[in-house]
C-alpha cells in the first residue's frame, strides 16, 4: 500500500476533522449524523428494530432544512448524509427497478437501522460498564503493599572466544604468539635464519658460529643444542644463498663463518 | 483441603515433600496480601517451595474469604485481593480521582471491550464519527487498552484490545464477563456487518488513511 | 484493648443501631487492607458508621487471623495487616541475571590468563589504559583470578594468576591450553587486522623479554 502517500495526507485530514468536529458542536452538540439520527429515532418511540427508516429519513431531512434556514453552518458529513437519505427515500418510495444495480432500498434501510441499533447497544453497554464497581472508587487494592524484594543475583559470564578476542584487541601485533605456546628449548631454523640475517652484516671477519648463539641459550644444554643446530642449518642456508662463507679446519674443529665479500675473487 | 485423592501423591512425595495444603494456603494468602497487583499462579509457584500447588490453595483461600471484608478475585490469569465493593464508603480517603472520561472515550472503550480485537475504522463505523487521536491516547495511557494483533486485511490495520488493568479496574475476571455480552452477541449486534454499498459519512478512502497512520506510528519503536 | 467499659454504649445505641459485630469486623478488615498506613482505632471509628466499636472488632479480627498467612499487628498506636514472620521468605524473589563481562574486565582477565603471574602495572602497560579497582575486584569476587606471589622487584608488587574456577569455566585443563592468536586467526575467529605500527607502551623488542619472564615464572606453583 502506498503508505507514504497516506502519511503525507494525514496532517490535513486530522486538521479537517478537528474543524469538522468543531462545526458539529454547532449543530446542537450532536456527535455526527448517526448520533443525530439516533436521537431523532427516539421520537418514534418504538423498538429500534421496528423503526421506520423512511420516516427517520424525512425527519432528518427536515432537521437539516431547518438548520439551513437558520443559516447554521453544517458540517460536510451532515450534508452528505442528507443527500444519501434523500436518495434512500426515493429508493424506498419508488417501486424497485430490476434493471438498477446495487443494493435495494430495503437493504440500505436495514443496514442503517442496524447501525443505529448497534450504536445504541454500545452506548447502553458503556453505561453498564461505567456503572460497575470500579477499583479505587468502590473497591480497593492493597494500600500497604509489602515490597517483594527482588534479590537480583547478577552472574557474569564470558566465553573462551570473548577471552581470545579481548586478548587480540590488546595484542594485535601480527607476529605475536602467546609465549605459553612456545616449547621453551627449541629454536627453529626460521628463527635462526631471521636472526643471523640481521647479525651477519656486522661480521666481516671469520667468526666462530657458536658466538652467534642468542643470549640465554648458551648455558642450558637442551637450548644450546637446539640453537646450535638451528644456527648451523641457517649458516648452510645462508651459504647456499651466497650471503656468507663457511669453513671448518678439521673434524670437530669450531665452525667459522664470515660475510661473503662481493667480487672477492 | 488436601488433595490426596486427585493427585499423584506417590510421584510428588517421592521427589519432594510439599508443605501441607493448609500451609500452602497461608503462603498464597501472604503473597496476595503483600501486593497491590494481581499475581499469576506461575509467579506464586516460583516463590513457593517446590511441589506446591498454588492453584488449589487459591480455591481454598477464595472460599475462606467469601463474605469477608476483602475478597480473592481473579483478574485475567492472575489473582488479587480486593476489598468488598459494599465497603467502598469506608475508603473515602483512599478514593482516587480518576480522570473524567469524555463520552467519546467511554464509548470507544466499550466498543473496544465488546468488539475486541477491533480496528480504528471499525470503531469509527460503529460510532459514525472519527475517533480522535486524543481519545485513543488517553485510553492507552490509562492502560485500559493496548494494541492487539494486526488484522490480516489490506493495509494490515492494528487492532485494539482491553488489558488486564481494565478487567481489574472494573472487577471483571475476563472479557467474557462483560455485562450483557451474550445478549449483544445473540442479537447480532457485535457483528461486523459490511454496509451494502458505500455508506455516507464514512468514505472508504479515509479509512485507509487512518490505518496507514496507525501502522506507521503505532509500532515505530 | 476494648473500650466497651469506659464508653457509653447505652447512649449510642439509643441513637443509632450499630452494624452487627461481624459487619464491623469486615469493615476493619477492609480498612486495614486498603489503607496505606497503619490505622488508629480512632481513625477507624471516624470512618465507620456511628456506634461501631472498632477496638472490639479488632479483637475478633485479630483472632481470626491467628495462624494465617498474614497477621493483624499493632504498630505504635495503630494497626496494620502484615505478613506472618515465618513467611517472609515469600517476599523475596530471586532473579538470576547473567551478563557479559565488561570489555575492561574481559581484557584484564585475558591478560592475566596469558601473562600470569602479572602485576597490575604490567596489565596496564599491555592494555594501554589504567585498570580500575572495580574491574580487578570483580574478577577476584568471581573467583576467576587470585593473588599470586609478590614480584621480587622494587615495591614487591602483587601478581595475579587465574584460578581453577577460571579453568573450569572455560573448559581448560591449564592455562597453557589457551589457544594462540595464530590458531584463532587460522580458524577464522579473529579478523586478520593489519598490525598497528607501534603498540603504545609495548615496543617490539620488549616482547621477547616479556616472554622470557613469562616462561620462567609461569605457573610457578
Amino acid at each position: 500500500m502506498a503508505e507514504v502517500e497516506f502519511e503525507e495526507d494525514t496532517p490535513l485530514a486530522v486538521e479537517d476533522r478537528l474543524v469538522a468536529e468543531a462545526l458539529i458542536v454547532d449543530v446542537d452538540g450532536y456527535e455526527g449524523p448517526l448520533d443525530l439520527l439516533l436521537t431523532l429515532s427516539r421520537t418514534q418511540k418504538v423498538d429500534l428494530r421496528k423503526i421506520s427508516v423512511l420516516a427517520l429519513a424525512e425527519q432528518y431531512l427536515q432537521f437539516i432544512n431547518e438548520a439551513k434556514s437558520l443559516r447554521l453552518e453544517l458540517a460536510a458529513d451532515y450534508l452528505v448524509m442528507a443527500a444519501w437519505l434523500a436518495f434512500l427515500k426515493s429508493r424506498l418510495l419508488l417501486p424497485p427497478d430490476p434493471t438498477e444495480e446495487g443494493p435495494s432500498g430495503e437493504e440500505l434501510a436495514a443496514h442503517l437501522a442496524f447501525q443505529l441499533e448497534r450504536l445504541q447497544a454500545m452506548r447502553d453497554a458503556a453505561a453498564k460498564l461505567m456503572a460497575r464497581d470500579q477499583m479505587g472508587r468502590d473497591f480497593f487494592a492493597r494500600g500497604l503493599p509489602e515490597d517483594v524484594t527482588r534479590v537480583r543475583r547478577v552472574t557474569y559470564t564470558a566465553t573462551l572466544l570473548d577471552l581470545m578476542q579481548a586478548y587480540a584487541r590488546t595484542r594485535t601485533k601480527d607476529e605475536f604468539r602467546p609465549f605459553v605456546m612456545d616449547r621453551d628449548a627449541i629454536m627453529t631454523l626460521e628463527q635462526a635464519l631471521e636472526r643471523m640475517r640481521g647479525l651477519i652484516g656486522y661480521a666481516g671477519d671469520w667468526t666462530v658460529l657458536e658466538s652467534y648463539l642468542p643470549e640465554g641459550w648458551e648455558t642450558d644444554p637442551a637450548r644450546r643444542r637446539s640453537a646450535t643446530a638451528a644456527n648451523f642449518a641457517a649458516s648452510l642456508e645462508l651459504t647456499k644463498q651466497g650471503h656468507i662463507e663457511i669453513r671448518q679446519g678439521e673434524a670437530f674443529a669450531p665452525i667459522q663463518i664470515r660475510k661473503k665479500v662481493q667480487n672477492d675473487d | 483441603m488436601t488433595t490426596e485423592d486427585n493427585e499423584k501423591p506417590e510421584v510428588e512425595e517421592s521427589l519432594f515433600e510439599a508443605p501441607p495444603m493448609g500451609e500452602q494456603e497461608r503462603m498464597v494468602e501472604a503473597i496476595l496480601f503483600a501486593t497491590a497487583e494481581p499475581v499469576t499462579v506461575k509467579d506464586m509457584a516460583e516463590r513457593m517451595p517446590h511441589g506446591c500447588d498454588p492453584a488449589e490453595a487459591l480455591v481454598h483461600l477464595r472460599k475462606r474469604y467469601e463474605g469477608r471484608g476483602v475478597r480473592v478475585v481473579k483478574v485475567a490469569d492472575a489473582w488479587a485481593i480486593r476489598t468488598a465493593p459494599d465497603l467502598g464508603f469506608l475508603m473515602q480517603k483512599e478514593t482516587v480521582e480518576t480522570r473524567k472520561l469524555s463520552r467519546a472515550a467511554i464509548e470507544t472503550l466499550a466498543i473496544i471491550a465488546y468488539h475486541q480485537p477491533v480496528t480504528r475504522s471499525e470503531i469509527e463505523e460503529i460510532r459514525g464519527v472519527s475517533v480522535s487521536r486524543g481519545t485513543v491516547d488517553q485510553l492507552l495511557e490509562m492502560e485500559w487498552i493496548r494494541f492487539g494483533r494486526r488484522r490480516m486485511t489490506p493495509g494490515r490495520p492494528v487492532t485494539f484490545v482491553v488489558t488486564p488493568e481494565f478487567l481489574d479496574h472494573f472487577g471483571l475476571e475476563n472479557a467474557r464477563d462483560l455485562p450483557g455480552l451474550k445478549e449483544l452477541r445473540s442479537a447480532g449486534l457485535l457483528e461486523n456487518r459490511p454496509p451494502p454499498g458505500a455508506m455516507p459519512g464514512m468514505p472508504e478512502g479515509d479509512d485507509e488513511d487512518d490505518e496507514a497512520i496507525g501502522q506507521s506510528e503505532l509500532f515505530e519503536d
